[in-house]
């Protein structure tokens, strides 16, 4: 991956979060911070609301009360895609593909913001530089892949807008443990290219190996926050991935 | 019945060019749960759906006890005893939970129009039953699905769709189960509750026969008594899980360096 | 609310009567306010019952007690026949709008539960009068067994079409029951066999020797020759009703859901998708079949235009309206879609327009239609409250 | 003093395709009506209840029954389709609702059946068949194609022209049925070019009408063209444009300017102020209004008595000459042939056709 | 039968091909960018042919030139058109997304009447069909029996350009892939920086544009328009679309012909089963589905377990 990408400058900051879905809010007065060049990471049980806050940030889902900021400028209310074009990509939960469409025409929908053809070819090569597979199958229709195949799919093609914040929604799930491993190798290359992270895992060792921040949601709160040395130690954190014991 | 429950002998699919599966002779007995692993794209989701009759294969025989799967529709294959769970969540998600796990069980029950609507209270006595019975199994799973058995599937996080998957699967009460990825996504704690409920069901059926695709050591380790890994469609080992995490082509392949 | 009987079986007495009561006053409203203060007050009633927290729990209790608002149902049924006997345009009203509701059944059998987009309603309902036509015309079968055969013959003329309909879905089936239409509608106008564009003449329905077209009396009161007819057709459709519901609520049901959702999942666990869409596909045919051979006998006659592609959207838009998969929305819708232009009369030219931004406007609001269809509840009751 | 309110109900297709002949005939009877209100010496208030068809038989019987069982309404003028207008005479027997029919063409309406109540002032498709058939022969048009809607309506046409064609010594080349809905007819063009026809003979109504025309002068059909009445309106002439000259009708109507009172009607429809032409069946449709209000004029608003009355109309001066009923109450008329002249329809006799300064070429 | 005669079958067959084509082609995009089938096409057709018909007529009342009245009347047509086709997506169809299909379809079809009502009441003498002027010059050649004129010829190939220039806008281009994405999974176009609304509504532009354009040529080559036309041409444009196969775009054109030329061919062998030529051409539509389920140009399998 070598395309002209800016150093990260920008912070994305959520302050009193609240949101959720048609009937009950989710999230409940939720501050996270994400800074830039640095890997922020949240963890929680299933359902505690991690994806939910992702949705919100990403403006998919509505902003009930708070406010959202990424540099200057405010989140709350702003359509997905005006997000996006800010340098946020996104790998969304769920290894979500365009199934009736080839692998390559996938990467090409994630490179429709890059007006010349020719960067967003030469970011298409450096996707199958970085996953082999993908550049093998490049012609078969996205939904016929294999789950784990499709997950690294999702992710190259959020890798595909050139973003200068990556948010990833659990980007392993599936994957084989080699491949696991590659992932989080791929998270520390794009911190060491400057890039900032926001990840969303359930692989908690290696997760809190690559990030240096993090929180613990717990039942859409934040429960704990804190230089990951320190999270690795807090009860909440046990609490919500190992059960209390 | 010394013969196994499934014996699989020359499998393989060829989609175009691609070769899913490679010849793969695999034999699983009653009583016993295979852990079968591979790298992404090796082909274990393709063995299942081949196995259940969504795929035919370009080449091999298959039998569940000595009979040959097939010559037989899926849905024949369904009724003969093949239960799974699928890696990408099949639920009917405006349908209630109960309507979900329903739809395992109904290879058993007699569905002539005629039954249906002229003895109800035969039917009724049955749908009772089949509530009672379905309650008690997820209530093992997670009580929060149980006291939700009426409320639509689409309404539960993926974790628990994929609990109710498990439960549809294991309420048909089938001779072979396979389970694609069950764990995937939970946190440890859920994966230790998941396998302590496998565990126990396995008990309580002997002679069922699993075949369990897992990414998470962990429970290939718990559950299985025995592992197979295909690569590129072919297996290429079979075997103890401690013989598994030595081999050096499975290091290779599949663990990495991290194991 | 309380969780006691008495107030939930009230609310499911009063939610029907009211239905109903309004409905009846529709039947014989004449002035433009009232249409306009019924429709008004029946978005009111469902805006209240959906959006408000005693409305809803209004809901539920009727749901609850199914059986007490069903009962209140057929009773106001014959209360409203009872007060219009002499008012025979009300009652070809009430017959209609019931035999289309019956149609609707069976297509939302189809459409709902089955998955199948069925733009052919008409072309089958159609088809029903025509056997109805050709068997009172040529042997003297008893006339309720004219009546079935006009389903059984539907059923098997759809035969014609299960095999693009089993292979395919969607849009697919939709333009191979639309062609279908056209094709039938077509055929019977272009050939002469069966009466051509003139159609046929059939005679009054007379089972057991009592002739419809004659009766002027029952018990010695006066009534409109069409009051049996309306007495038949709601009986009809109760019947088409109660076995509607007997399917939803079987294994059946869920079979047939199963194989709508997701045919895949549905065929590992032992469900053949073929046939469970060829049953809902001809169960659905044989009741919009007998529906209109009852239909054509009331009319006295039948021909190819019933059979055209705008019938089949009015009874598509019945069920759309009504809720995929509602019953009772089908009643409610088929009194909109069939009574709303016969009361928009006195505005004519504009009738269409404003049909057509009625049914929009419905659409738009209430994307489910009318009465959205309710999640399948099985088993006795205590299990649902815990 | 106040008069007592005598309803009458007007049925015609006031929406979909047939909608421009509907709403001419409600207009026109309802000028009738408005005019008989406006004469002191009317016994009774009128009052002219519409309902719209729809040109749909089921819609129709509704609407018909509607009609029928509101006691306040004592006959009606009813109908422009024929499969609308034969779909409802049983209904209106078996309420003893008199009727009287200003457009439907179908013989079977009023022959096809022996109930009092159904009367028509205008004539059936027989009469203007047979005048197709001698008319064009004698002009010497010998060979046709026949293109006709499959609905009654066409049916009927291409039946009574054919049948009465042979014997007048005309010969038929080729017949093409086809949808009344149906857009492009190049394909029967070029067939019937092929063939070569000294004559296309229509049976169909006006957009039917007008897309042959527009047709064969697309595709350069060197024939001439001969409709019915149901291509006798100011649509046709309007839709098919510059060439509908020389194309030739045939009408069971006299033009109004035949009429006495043509002139008359004409500029108190103009003074009414409807937006829309009376087209070409209005002037029965204000026929048939007057020939009820005349009979409840004289017998009261007694349904029994106005059937009576109706039925034995006979030599009653109108708008459209002498109504006479036959013994199946049809009214006896004279079809007569007109001609697209000038952008206008022109009686036969009295265009330059006859007078032989233009000829009915085709191209 | 003689050689100009079966040319001339040939290119009435081509010229109404066309025709169908692009109205399916219409019916293809709106149904590849978000699953629906958008039964208001047909009418959006006749909105377009009217007001090309007022702009001409208003035109030519003002100066009289033919090329003028033309052009104007064709950016009147595309501008009403498209005008129509993003209200209707805008406020009926995007509203429904989540709805299941038949809703969509419903509704769109009560807009569809909508319009043609509105156009019946609207015109003066609205229900009459009105003639459309011949803009075009009007020559023609004539090879033997064959006679086409330089107008008709003129139309068809303006249509073909329209087609061909369609396809290669949805198949090459990044508008092409964008239409695409958002069909497949709207949340994942969003992420990838497609502006959502944006492209639905510009496909609907496009849509009802192609429909404004067929309408022109209609009136162009059969000199008449009448509110009620588009409701056939409606039906067929679906069905040519449909039985083509909704996955690609060749498939609606492929069907508009195949239609079109199982029509002319009815017609031409058995004049006296000219009626039967719509029972014909949906019989065929039944037999094809039965025998290619997704459509002659299938869907590639691209769902899996
Ligand atoms: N579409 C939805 N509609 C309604 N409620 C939802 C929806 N999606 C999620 N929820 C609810 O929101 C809560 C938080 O869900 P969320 O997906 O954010 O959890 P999560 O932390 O991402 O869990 P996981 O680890 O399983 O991805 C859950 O209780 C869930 O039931
Ligand atoms: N229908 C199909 N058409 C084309 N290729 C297919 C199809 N189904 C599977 N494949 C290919 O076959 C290979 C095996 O797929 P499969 O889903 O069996 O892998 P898997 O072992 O389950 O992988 P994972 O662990 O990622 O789920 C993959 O490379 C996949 O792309
Ligand atoms: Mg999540
Ligand atoms: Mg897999």
């Amino acid at each position: 991956m070598s395309t002209t990408r800016r150093a990260a400058t920008r912070q994305l900051s959520v302050a009193r979060v609240t949101s959720g879905y048609d009937r009950a809010d989710v999230l409940k007065e939720v501050s996270i911070e994400v800074r830039p060049g640095e890997v922020t990471c949240i963890l929680g049980a299933n359902g505690a609301g991690k994806s939910t806050l992702i949705r919100t940030i990403l403006g998919l889902n509505r902003v009930r009360a708070g406010a959202i900021a990424f540099g200057g400028a405010s989140l709350a209310g702003m359509p997905p895609h005006r997000i996006v074009a800010l340098g946020i990509g996104v790998v969304p939960e769920g290894n979500r593909v365009l199934p009736r469409m080839t692998v390559a025409e996938n990467l090409q929908v994630g490179g429709l913001l890059e007006a010349q053809p020719r960067k967003v070819a030469e970011r298409m090569e450096a996707m199958f530089a970085i996953f082999p597979r993908l550049k093998e199958r490049r012609a078969q229709l996205a939904g016929t892949l294999s789950g784990g195949e499709r997950s690294m799919l999702s992710i190259a093609r959020g890798l595909m807008t050139d973003p200068e914040l990556v948010v990833f929604d659990e980007p392993s799930l599936g994957l084989s443990p080699l491949f696991v491993s590659e992932v989080f190798a791929i998270v520390r290359h794009l911190k060491a290219m400057d890039l900032t992270i926001l990840l969303v895992e359930q692989n908690v060792r290696q997760t809190l190996d690559v990030a240096d921040h993090g929180y613990v949601l717990s039942q859409g709160r934040v429960v704990a926050a804190g230089e990951t040395r320190m999270l690795r130690e807090d009860p909440e954190l046990h609490k919500a991935y190992f059960g209390v014991h | 019945m010394t013969a196994p429950l499934l014996a699989c002998s020359g499998l393989t699919m060829r989609f175009g060019g691609l070769v899913a599966l490679d010849g793969l002779d695999i034999a699983v007995e009653r009583g016993t749960t295979i852990g079968l692993v591979g790298p992404n794209g090796s082909g274990k989701t393709t063995f299942f759906n081949v196995l259940t009759g969504l795929y035919r294969p370009s080449a091999g025989a298959a039998a569940l006890a000595d009979e040959d799967i097939f010559a037989k529709s899926p849905q024949a294959i369904g009724r003969a005893g093949v239960a799974r769970t699928f890696q990408h969540c099949r639920l009917m998600l405006d349908q209630s939970v109960f309507d979900n796990i329903a739809l395992g069980a109904l290879r058993h029950r007699h569905l002539g129009l005629a039954a249906q609507f002229f003895r109800r209270r035969r039917l009724r006595e049955e749908i009772d039953a089949l509530v009672d019975q379905v309650r008690q199994l997820a209530n093992r799973f997670n009580p929060a699905i149980a006291t939700a058995l009426f409320e639509p599937a689409g309404s539960f996080t993926m974790i628990d769709r994929r609990r109710i998957e498990i439960c549809r699967a294991l309420i048909a009460n089938p001779r072979l189960l396979l389970l694609d990825e069950p764990s995937a996504g939970m946190t440890p704690e859920e994966t230790r509750r998941l396998m302590d409920d496998l565990l126990e069901f396995r008990r309580e059926s002997p002679d069922l026969a699993v075949i369990l695709v897992e990414h998470e050591m962990d429970v290939i380790r718990r559950v299985s008594n025995r592992c197979i890994v295909l690569n590129f469609g072919r297996k290429i080992f079979e075997g103890s899980f401690e013989a598994l995490i030595e081999d050096r082509d499975v290091q290779t392949a599949y663990l990495g360096s991290g194991h | 609310m309380p969780g006691n009987g008495l107030p939930k079986r009230a609310a499911a007495v009063a939610i029907p009567a009211l239905a109903f009561a309004g409905l009846a006053w529709l039947l014989g409203a004449e002035r433009e306010w009232e249409i306009v203060t019924i429709l008004v007050g029946f978005l009111a009633v469902l805006v209240v019952l959906d959006r408000t927290q005693p409305g809803r729990a209004v809901a539920a209790a009727c749901r609850a007690e199914r059986s007490v608002a069903n009962a209140t149902a057929v009773i106001a049924t014959l209360v409203v026949l009872w007060t219009f006997r002499e008012e025979h345009f009300a009652l070809l009203m009430v017959a209609t709008v019931a035999l289309s509701a019956t149609a609707c059944v069976g297509l939302n059998i189809q459409m709902a539960f089955g998955g199948i987009a069925n733009f052919a309603a008409a072309a089958f309902f159609t088809l029903g009068a025509y056997t109805a036509a050709v068997l009172t015309g040529h042997t003297a079968l008893p006339h309720l067994l004219v009546l079935a055969a006009g389903g059984a013959v539907t059923s098997v003329l759809g035969l014609v079409l299960l095999l693009p309909v089993l292979r395919t879905r969607g849009h697919y089936v939709a333009l191979v029951t639309i062609a279908f239409g056209l094709l039938l509608r077509n055929l019977l106008e272009v050939n002469d066999t069966f009466g051509g564009p003139q159609g046929m003449k059939i005679p009054a329905f007379a089972p057991f020797g009592f002739d419809f077209g004659t009766i002027t009396s029952i018990a010695g009161i006066e009534v409109s020759f069409y009051l049996p007819y309306a007495l038949a057709a709601a009986a009809l459709f109760g019947m088409a009703f109660l076995a509607a519901r007997c399917l939803e609520l079987s294994w059946i049901g869920i079979a047939i859901d199963a194989v709508r959702t997701d045919p895949i999942a549905a065929s590992t666990f032992g469900l053949s998708p073929a046939r469970w869409k060829a049953t809902a596909f001809l169960i659905g045919n044989a009741m919009i079949g007998v529906a209109g051979a009852l239909y054509g006998m009331m009319n006295g006659f039948v021909n190819p235009n019933g059979a055209g592609f705008g019938e089949s959207l009015t009874l598509i838009s019945i069920v759309v309206l009504g809720g995929l998969g509602n019953l009772w929305g089908t009643v409610a819708a088929s009194a909109v879609v069939l009574a709303l232009p016969e009361k928009l009369q006195p505005i004519q030219e504009y009738r269409l327009l404003i049909f057509a931004a009625v049914v929009i406007a419905i659409l738009r609001f209430r994307p489910g239609g009318l009465l959205p269809r309710p999640l399948r509840v099985l088993g006795s009751r205590d299990g649902v409250e815990a | 003093e106040a008069k007592d309110t005598v309803k009458i109900a007007f049925i015609g297709p006031l929406t979909g395709g047939n909608a421009a002949a509907g709403v001419g005939g409600r207009n026109s009877s309802m000028l009738a009506v408005q005019l008989r209100n406006a004469d002191p010496k009317a016994k009774f208030a009128y009052e002219l209840v519409p309902f719209d068809d729809e040109c749909k038989p089921n819609i129709g019987v509704q609407v018909a029954t509607k009609a029928a069982a509101d006691r306040a309404i004592v006959a009606g003028v009813t109908h422009y389709c024929s499969a609308v207008g034969i779909a409802t005479v049983d209904t209106y027997a078996r309420f003893k609702l008199p009727v009287v029919v200003w457009g439907a063409i179908l013989p079977d309406i009023t022959y096809g059946n022996d109930y009092k109540q159904i009367h028509r002032v205008n004539g059936t498709m027989i009469n203007e068949g047979k005048l197709a058939a001698q008319f064009l022969t004698a002009r010497g048009f010998k060979t046709f194609a026949v293109v006709h809607d499959t609905t009654d309506y066409g049916k009927g046409q291409n039946k009574y022209f054919s049948e009465y064609l042979k014997p007048a010594g005309g010969e038929i080349v080729a017949t093409f049925p086809v949808s009344p809905d149906q857009q492009d007819f190049t394909a029967e063009l070029t067939r019937i070019k092929e063939l070569k026809p000294d004559m296309i003979f229509v049976g169909g109504l006006t957009p039917l009408g007008v897309r042959v025309r527009s047709q064969m002068e697309r595709l350069g059909v060197d024939a001439r063209m001969a409709g019915v009445s149901g291509i006798m309106t100011a649509g046709f002439l309007e839709g098919a444009g510059a060439a509908a000259e020389g194309t030739i009708s045939f009408h069971n109507g006299a033009p109004l300017s035949k009429y006495a009172d043509g002139q008359a009607f004409a500029d108190a429809y103009a003074r009414a102020g409807f937006r829309e032409d009376p087209d070409a069946y209005g002037p029965f449709a204000y026929s048939a209004a007057n020939l009820i209000m005349d009979a409840v004029e004289k017998v009261g608003p007694d349904r029994a008595k106005i059937t009576a009355e109706l039925n034995a109309t006979k030599g009653r001066p109108s708008l459209i000459g002498e109504i006479n009923f036959d013994d199946h109450r049809q009214n006896i008329v004279t079809a007569n042939v007109y001609v697209a002249q000038g952008g206008k329809w022109v009686f036969w006799p009295d265009s330059e056709y006859a007078a032989g300064k233009r000829t009915i070429a085709g191209r | 039968m003689d050689i100009g005669f079966l040319a001339q079958h040939l290119f009435n067959g081509l010229m109404l091909g066309v025709i169908y084509a692009m109205i399916a082609l219409g019916f293809s995009l709106f149904f590849g960018v978000l699953d629906v089938i958008k039964f208001s096409h047909g009418d959006v057709v006749t909105l377009g042919a009217f007001a090309a018909l007022g702009a001409i007529a208003f035109v030519g009342s003002v100066v009289p030139l033919p090329g003028l009245a033309l052009v104007l009347g064709l950016l009147a047509a595309i501008a009403a058109s498209m005008a129509a086709g993003m209200v209707i997506g805008g406020t009926l169809v995007l509203p429904l997304r989540n709805a299941p299909p038949v809703n969509v379809l419903l509704i769109t079809l009560m807009a569809g009447t909508i319009l043609r009502e509105a156009i019946r009441l609207g015109v003066p003498n609205g229900g009459n069909p009105k003639p459309f002027p011949a803009l075009l010059p009007d020559r023609r050649i004539e090879i033997g029996s064959f006679s086409v004129g330089i107008d008709s010829v003129t139309i068809l190939l303006a249509g073909l350009a329209v087609v061909v220039a369609t396809h290669h806008l949805v198949t090459r281009t990044r508008l092409g892939l964008a239409i695409r994405a958002v069909a497949q999974d709207p949340e994942v176009a969003c992420l990838s920086g497609i502006d959502f609304r944006r492209t639905v509504l510009g496909t609907f532009a496009l849509g009802s544009a192609l429909a404004a354009v067929a309408g022109c040529m209609l009136g162009l080559y059969y000199r008449e328009i009448n509110f009620s036309m588009g409701l056939v041409l409606g039906v067929i444009g679906f069905a040519a679309a449909v039985v083509g196969g909704l996955g690609s775009l060749l498939g609606p054109i492929l069907g508009g012909f195949l239609f079109a030329g199982v029509q002319t061919l009815v017609t031409i062998t058995v004049p006296s089963a000219s009626a039967y030529k719509d029972v014909a051409a949906f019989a065929v539509v039944i037999a094809l589905i039965g025998l290619f389920p997704t459509g002659l140009i299938s869907e590639r399998a691209s769902e899996r377990v």
